[in-house]
């Protein structure tokens, strides 16, 4: 039976459960809710849960076990060397395409099932290819000889499969009807149930974590092999060559990174806070409704464009003031690109996320409080600085981190608006680069890959995680620190 | 229905600090206050009693404007301060508040330590001129409020930690703090033992002296000892307004007697 | 798990030739049409020295040959037979704002003498001390300079780097000058190619369409871009010539034209034979249809290769690189 | 664009769920001690790795590890996923902070289980600030190319209308973003034109996302 | 300090519902109640008076483990319900809340509609097989809560923009609703005029037939009038339990008998 009339199957089983459970319930107590430990909900939810979880489980396994055991048991039948795992795999796509054409040929009709277990090799590719199935080349028998008998094989565990799948759903909604009665707490194990889904949710983003040094570490390991971990930490130069003989020193992106960070974070806070503030606390409804989705649109834009936006615009101007020939008179800016630039437009593109959030986090303040404020005789905007936005705080700091993180995984504005030099300097007006920047390049740029100057990229990842890493604790801190509770 | 209109004993208070005419609020389409005249004497201590409902709150909350900050409420009529329309564009609802203070029904500590709830007014009315003073005015106002003995020890601890009747006192502190020329008190002592009540009804007697009080107390035994004029509002109508001892004694509307003979609700 | 369409991944640079030719080969076989992506020429060739297997791509686009150590990665990894296609060159030009200064003409020790960051001046090795063009070579125009380059990411910086800078640190003498300086051969050849970074030259990590923008903003600027890039916009970009000669299909060809790179493909022979329509692709691409110096790679820009027959009847046969 | 549909659509199948599941989670049921500090700093900080190293996950993960197939929606779709969830339960955390402790107290005092009373009154309470995470994050990841460009959502692909939505998930596609990336790079001033026809497409669609998402949140607004 | 331990006459007390015992609370370092042993009776009105910040709220709070919520409590001795101590990591809290009730010092209607407000209790519990029935508790509960006059008119307004009072009694018709089996009112009435008052009262009265009811309150007359029990603290300590009668006329502590003669706060 295919898998997805099996999953139906076992959803309806399910619906099953629900009512059943349900049922049950209300007659285990003659109608009477209120004899009942749980809604009649609960029951139902119970049964369905049961009739549901071990079976999908199962199924979900069986889906990934079956085909290994089945690669197993078909490979001794092609006789090639075990040595060449690839080409093992290759020639069994190869199988597994002859069979699946071969059950597609028969469920469309085309085919017999004895025509097509009778079929010979040398027809193989012809009838397949009629039915827009494309192989590679002609078919040997030994391959033939293998897809019948993965065919064959597959069709049992499908059996099986199908067999246990709805044994265990059945089961599982017997067992929780008979569980269920008057006493059965079946809020507490729907609950636990959800609980359960909850802490996975929460874990997925450890295994995120997990994965992502897992991906980084092996290959930072290896650059630190081949070029010395006090050079790349305490370098100040960064030119990585084609021929070797690279320089990589991460502090000029670091330092990149920081800076433009900064400059962004002057822009975005205050006027992002600002913004916030505006809308929850002085704006119309109609105009925040406006302007609030407006600033969302902020967040959305293709950072390609406000890159585009930083070279064509921004730099220009900045260069029309600070440039050669501008109107302060002064050579400070040598070109468009610099941190200013990348700085100011990466710092529109994070308002919103500074606006949009303390705006809500803000509103969620009870009147009350402010209440309590004016009717001292504070000013609107005494009461917002001094009792509003304390009461936000954790959230407001929520808002500007995550601006803050954005700002440091940014990488088109800073290449477009502040360049792709490395370089270290106070100048704001300089060009510069991040790491980020650098990942992105030195990952998609034509150094080998087994080359320090492509695998520097996981180190850099790796430090910037570490380092944002020690960012956090600090935030964690102080919001800790500062946390005020109402009621 | 007969509304209490002003009557001739209170129109000649000689002192009138606060004088409504002709108050009307709404929230929405529910008419809460309707049609209201009051003259609030200075140095006095008013009493706003009625049942629950009928709009004592909200009649208050138009003294300093709070109702400013309920979107659906809306408020019409002429309420002057010495003098001076407050629903005047001209006038600024914050140095109305400054002067006009408020303690809320529901106490509503800031989320701040005790300290700084009760310094929050003078520091941003600038009453203190140093730390040493600050911590004069907060020491004086907590124990107006009968809160010092049992908050003395606690002062870095949140505001919102103590009990209910001790929020109620905190709350009380934080408005004295700021010496405001008018208070008006939401059931300040509804959450206060008989002791702490007293205390309270002392501090109110205290600051008679300099200003005026308004309070508003579901206790007749209350606005018995403290007050000196009261009002009995119902069903959001002024229904009568006089001399404490008579509305007590000797009540002109029936509606007034059946409420403090215990008849109506 | 199986998989019937041919997968190809790697530079940016053959994209736009992969995928004209994949849709072409999409229409014209009974195929399905392949999957081409892009990524950089180091992450398809990682990628295909993964190994072989259903799941790992067919093809890898470059725009450098492979190197060795790859190579060594592929074996490791299972994939011996390789490939190797070489589908034409990428002519790199040097082009300017269409309005600009007159530059027209430049030599290699122009450019060395320009974005060097150190070099001999009376027996001294000083920083770069020239600001304009003229001061390099009074025929320039008395302008600015002001370079786009290409980042150290891109491949076209290293050709830039070995074709343009150090010949013309040969050119001057300065190769020399350095070794006497008591450099050793290689960190002359190495002071040869490191640019200034004093803001007279511009390292490019984007694509031609930020050194266009670049140009576009600024007038004095001379950029380094793809032929197909600077053909596709002549309403826009004037070109310079190099070493006194005019860079166009035939004189890359020809190999007169001293800046260009290979374009290659790789194969993995273990795939043909096995995923659908593998060889019939490889085979489509280097036809003379498409390959050819009038087919559509070669109107896009490609500089189609002289050997084209030569590579035509290699993938014919299959020949893998080991066996050449 | 197609191919951004499907992976929008991934994203938010999953990001929402699982964002506001977790952010409960934490916010309500986990025990306070360090396991949960370490969660807490762990997910700030995954909101400022760089876009790029999810592609390098994703690529780890989904394709060489799971052996889904290349250039799919549906890896995309995950890759983007985990990208945004830091926004969303940074944002959601955070409302849920913002609700006052006496409505959950209200909730539990009349009996309701701690499950119910999150999910009766404090979630909706939270509400406008979750979907100002999701807009913000969905905004975000719609726009994304780095990490796309690491598992073949980039590049040239065919698209034919998928067939049905399996199909769609799982066919090769390529995302807008990183398709106006390829756009904006061509030689040819016709595909650069159409690169900014691409991010206007791009706009509305995100301009369209968001208007559902805006007027829920208004629904949900409230002050107490 | 002597502390009240069990009285003779109480632990002959026919039918205990809760019986707590060696109950210690801390509030981080502060120790908010100092060893409780008491014993409330079924079908009994309890009441817990005490100058504000003794500790009723608290206590009260153990009662049906709603001290669970605040972070830095901690709870220490048995508390029997019907034999069984709640404390107990076997019970289930919610399920304990449903039978133990609780009207909160501060009222915190949900910010939804009046309706909902009263019909969530009933709703998660099942209590009504329909849509009428549940429209039938709602009504009831309102009506019981001296409410429904005010309230019927508007149940589909939000129960946050009623006033003070009546949001006291939403409060109490939504505990009601859920028909606990022990229900703890936190100073129910503080809120309220005389006359909603007397009719909550008269609901405690009513509740008592089947039910047990702790209220919390600081007016000794209504302590006198409505419970038969009434349990003294004092910074802590539970001074005094006794009958209510023997309480305000012959307690047989110092302490107590200053605090009812209004002398101790
Ligand atoms: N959340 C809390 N954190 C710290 N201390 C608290 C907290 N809640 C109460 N307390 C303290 O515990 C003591 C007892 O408080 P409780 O609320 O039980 O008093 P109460 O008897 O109810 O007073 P009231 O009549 O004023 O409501 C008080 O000193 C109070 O300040
Ligand atoms: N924010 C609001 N929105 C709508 N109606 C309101 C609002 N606040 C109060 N009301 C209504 O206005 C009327 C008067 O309310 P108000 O709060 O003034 O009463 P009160 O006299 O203070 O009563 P209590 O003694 O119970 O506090 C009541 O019917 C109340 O329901
Ligand atoms: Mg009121
Ligand atoms: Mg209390
Ligand atoms: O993408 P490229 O490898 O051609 O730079």
């Amino acid at each position: 039976m295919p898998t997805l009339w099996l999953i139906v199957i076992v959803l309806i089983l399910a619906a099953v459960g629900y009512v059943a459970g349900r049922q049950r319930s209300l007659s285990s107590v003659d109608g009477d809710v209120r004899r009942l430990h749980s809604l009649p909900s609960f029951y139902g939810w119970n049964a369905a849960l049961w009739a549901l979880l071990p079976a999908l489980l199962a199924l979900v396994a069986w889906q990934v076990m079956q085909p290994v055991v089945l690669n197993l048991s078909t490979q001794p039948m092609l006789e090639l060397d075990a040595a060449q795992p690839g080409a093992l795999g290759l020639a069994m796509a190869d199988v597994r395409r002859v069979a699946d054409g071969l059950d597609l040929a028969v469920q469309t009709g085309l085919m017999s099932a004895e025509g097509a277990r009778g079929i010979a090799p040398e027809e193989v590719r012809a009838q397949l290819g009629g039915m827009g199935i494309a192989l590679g080349s002609d078919v040997t028998p030994q391959t033939l000889a293998a897809a019948q008998h993965y065919r064959g094989w597959a069709d049992v565990g499908q059996w099986l499969e199908t067999a246990l799948v709805l044994l265990l759903s059945v089961g599982g909604l017997a067992l929780a009807w008979r569980a269920t009665n008057a006493e059965f707490r079946a809020r507490n194990s729907v609950e636990r149930v959800a609980r359960w889904a909850l802490i996975a949710a929460a874990c997925i983003a450890i295994l995120t974590t997990v994965g992502i040094v897992l991906s980084l570490i092996f290959n930072t390991i290896k650059f630190f092999g081949l070029y010395p971990a006090s050079e790349f930490f305490f370098g100040t130069t960064w030119s990585p060559s084609f021929g070797g003989s690279s320089s990589l020193g991460i502090l000029p992106l670091l330092w990149g990174t920081l800076y433009i960070s900064f400059v962004a974070l002057v822009v975005a806070v205050p006027i992002g806070l600002f913004s916030a503030v505006y809308l929850s606390e002085y704006a119309s409804p109609r105009m925040r409704a406006l302007v609030k989705p407006a600033l969302e649109i902020l967040a959305g834009i293709p950072t390609i464009v406000y890159g585009l936006f930083a070279l064509l615009t921004v730099g220009p101007v900045l260069m029309s003031v600070f440039g050669q020939g501008g109107v302060l008179g002064v050579t400070w800016m040598g070109g468009g690109t610099a941190v200013m630039t990348a700085g100011l437009v990466m710092g529109i593109m994070l308002i919103p996320f500074v606006s949009s959030l303390s705006d809500d986090i803000i509103n969620a303040v009870p009147q009350s409080m402010r209440d309590g404020s004016l009717g001292l005789g504070a000013t609107p905007s005494e009461t917002v600085r001094q009792v509003v936005l304390p009461a936000a705080l954790p959230g407001i700091v929520g808002a500007i981190l995550l601006a803050a993180s954005r700002a440091i995984g940014e990488t088109m504005i800073v290449v477009l608006g502040a360049g792709a030099a490395a370089n270290l300097s106070l100048n704001p007006l300089e060009a510069m680069t991040t790491v980020t920047a650098k990942i992105v390049s030195q990952l998609t740029g034509d150094a080998d890959f087994s080359s320090p100057e492509a695998l520097v990229a996981f180190a850099l990842g790796m430090t910037l995680f570490v380092i944002t890493l020690g960012l956090n604790v600090f935030a964690l801190w102080i919001v800790r620190r500062y946390r005020e509770q109402y009621e | 229905m007969y509304d209490a209109k002003l009557d001739e004993r209170v129109t000649t208070m000689d002192d009138i600090k606060i004088s409504a005419r002709g108050v009307q609020v709404w929230y929405g389409d529910t008419h809460a206050i309707k049609d209201v005249d009051v003259d609030i004497a200075d140095r006095t201590v008013t009493a706003f009693i009625g049942p629950s409902g009928c709009g004592k709150s909200t009649f208050l909350r138009c003294l300093n404007r709070m109702n400013d900050t309920i979107d659906s409420a809306r408020v019409e009529g002429t309420i002057l301060l010495d003098d001076e329309n407050i629903y005047d564009k001209r006038v600024d609802p914050v140095q109305l508040r400054a002067k006009v203070g408020m303690v809320f029904q529901k106490p509503n500590p800031f989320p701040k330590s005790i300290y700084d709830n009760v310094a929050y007014g003078p520091r941003i009315h600038g009453l203190a001129r140093n730390k040493a003073e600050l911590d004069d005015i907060v020491e004086k106002a907590l124990r107006r409020a009968a809160l010092w003995n049992e908050a003395k020890d606690r002062l870095q601890a949140p505001g919102t930690g103590l009990s209910g009747g001790q929020q109620q006192r905190l709350c009380i502190a934080r408005a004295v703090a700021t010496e405001p020329e008018v208070l008006l008190m939401d059931e300040p002592c509804s959450a206060l033992d008989p002791i702490a009540t007293a205390q309270v009804e002392e501090l109110i007697d205290e600051l008679r002296e300099n200003f005026s009080v308004v309070i508003v107390t579901h206790s007749m035994q209350q606005a018995a000892r403290v007050s000196q004029r009261t009002a009995f509002f119902h069903l959001g109508n002024l229904v009568e307004y006089d001399v404490t001892d008579r509305i007590f004694t000797n009540p002109s509307d029936p509606r007034t007697e059946s409420y403090i003979s215990g008849r109506i609700g | 798990q199986t998989r019937d369409n041919v997968q190809i991944a790697g530079s940016s640079t053959v994209l736009p030739y992969a995928s004209i030719v994949a849709e072409a080969f999409g229409e014209n076989f009974d195929f399905p049409t392949p999957v081409v992506e892009s990524g950089g020429s180091s992450a398809g060739l990682a990628r295909f020295c993964e190994g072989v297997g259903p799941n790992q791509i067919d093809i890898a686009n470059a725009s450098r040959p492979i190197r060795e150590n790859e190579i060594e990665t592929c074996a490791a990894n299972g994939v011996t037979e390789i490939i190797e296609v070489r589908i034409g060159y990428d002519g790199i030009v040097f082009a300017s704002q269409i309005d600009g200064p007159e530059f027209t003409a430049f030599e290699p020790s122009d450019w060395f003498t320009a974005l060097a960051a150190e070099l001999p001046v009376d027996g001294e090795i000083v920083a770069n001390p020239h600001t304009t063009w003229a001061d390099v070579n009074a025929e320039l125009p008395d302008a600015e300079i002001m370079a786009f380059i290409p980042g150290t990411k891109h491949g076209t910086r290293e050709v830039f780097e070995e074709n343009v800078l150090l010949q013309g640190c040969e050119n001057t003498g300065a190769l020399q000058a350095f070794i006497d300086s008591g450099m050793s051969e290689d960190d002359a050849e190495g002071a040869c190619m490191a640019v200034r970074t004093d803001g007279a030259s511009v390292d490019i990590d984007g694509d031609y369409t930020e050194t266009l923008a670049r140009i576009d903003a600024n007038p004095n600027g001379v950029g380094v871009f793809g032929l197909a890039f600077y053909e596709n916009n002549t309403d826009r970009l004037k070109v310079a010539t190099m070493g006194g000669v005019e860079p166009t299909t035939e004189t890359i060809a020809s190999g007169e034209y001293p800046v260009s790179r290979p374009l290659f493909f790789y194969i993995k022979k273990a795939h043909i034979g096995v995923i659908p329509g593998l060889q019939e692709y490889a085979d489509f691409f280097v036809s003379d249809v498409m390959a050819g110096p009038n087919g559509p790679l070669a109107n896009y820009g490609l500089v189609s290769d002289p050997e084209l027959a030569a590579t035509q009847e290699a993938v014919a046969n299959g020949t893998t690189m080991g066996s050449m | 664009m197609i191919g951004s549909f499907f992976m929008m659509l991934v994203v938010l199948v999953l990001s929402l769920p699982i964002g506001v599941a977790a952010s409960i989670y934490l916010e309500e049921f986990a025990p306070k001690n360090r396991f949960t500090d370490l969660i807490e700093v762990n997910i700030s900080n995954l909101a400022a790795v760089p876009s790029i190293v999810f592609g390098i996950l994703g690529l780890a993960a989904f394709i060489q590890f799971a052996g889904l197939p290349q250039s799919a929606p549906l890896v995309g779709g995950l890759v983007l996923t985990l990208m945004t969830l830091p926004t969303i339960i940074i944002s959601t955390r955070a409302s849920l902070k913002a609700v006052p402790p006496s409505i959950r107290d209200a909730a539990l005092g009349v009996g309701a289980s701690k499950m119910q009373s999150v999910f009766h009154h404090v979630l909706p309470l939270a509400m406008p600030g979750i979907l100002t995470g999701t807009i913000i994050g969905l905004a975000q990841a719609l726009g994304e190319t780095a990490p796309l460009l690491l598992i073949g959502m980039v590049g040239f692909i065919a698209s034919n209308r998928p067939d049905g939505l399996a199909e769609g998930l799982l066919s090769p596609n390529s995302a807008m973003p990183a398709q106006i990336y390829e756009w904006a790079k061509r030689a040819d001033p016709a595909y650069y034109e159409r690169a900014w026809g691409g991010i206007i497409v791009l706009l509305l669609f995100l301009l369209a996302m968001n208007l559902i998402a805006i007027l829920l949140r208004r629904r949900f607004e409230r002050r107490w």
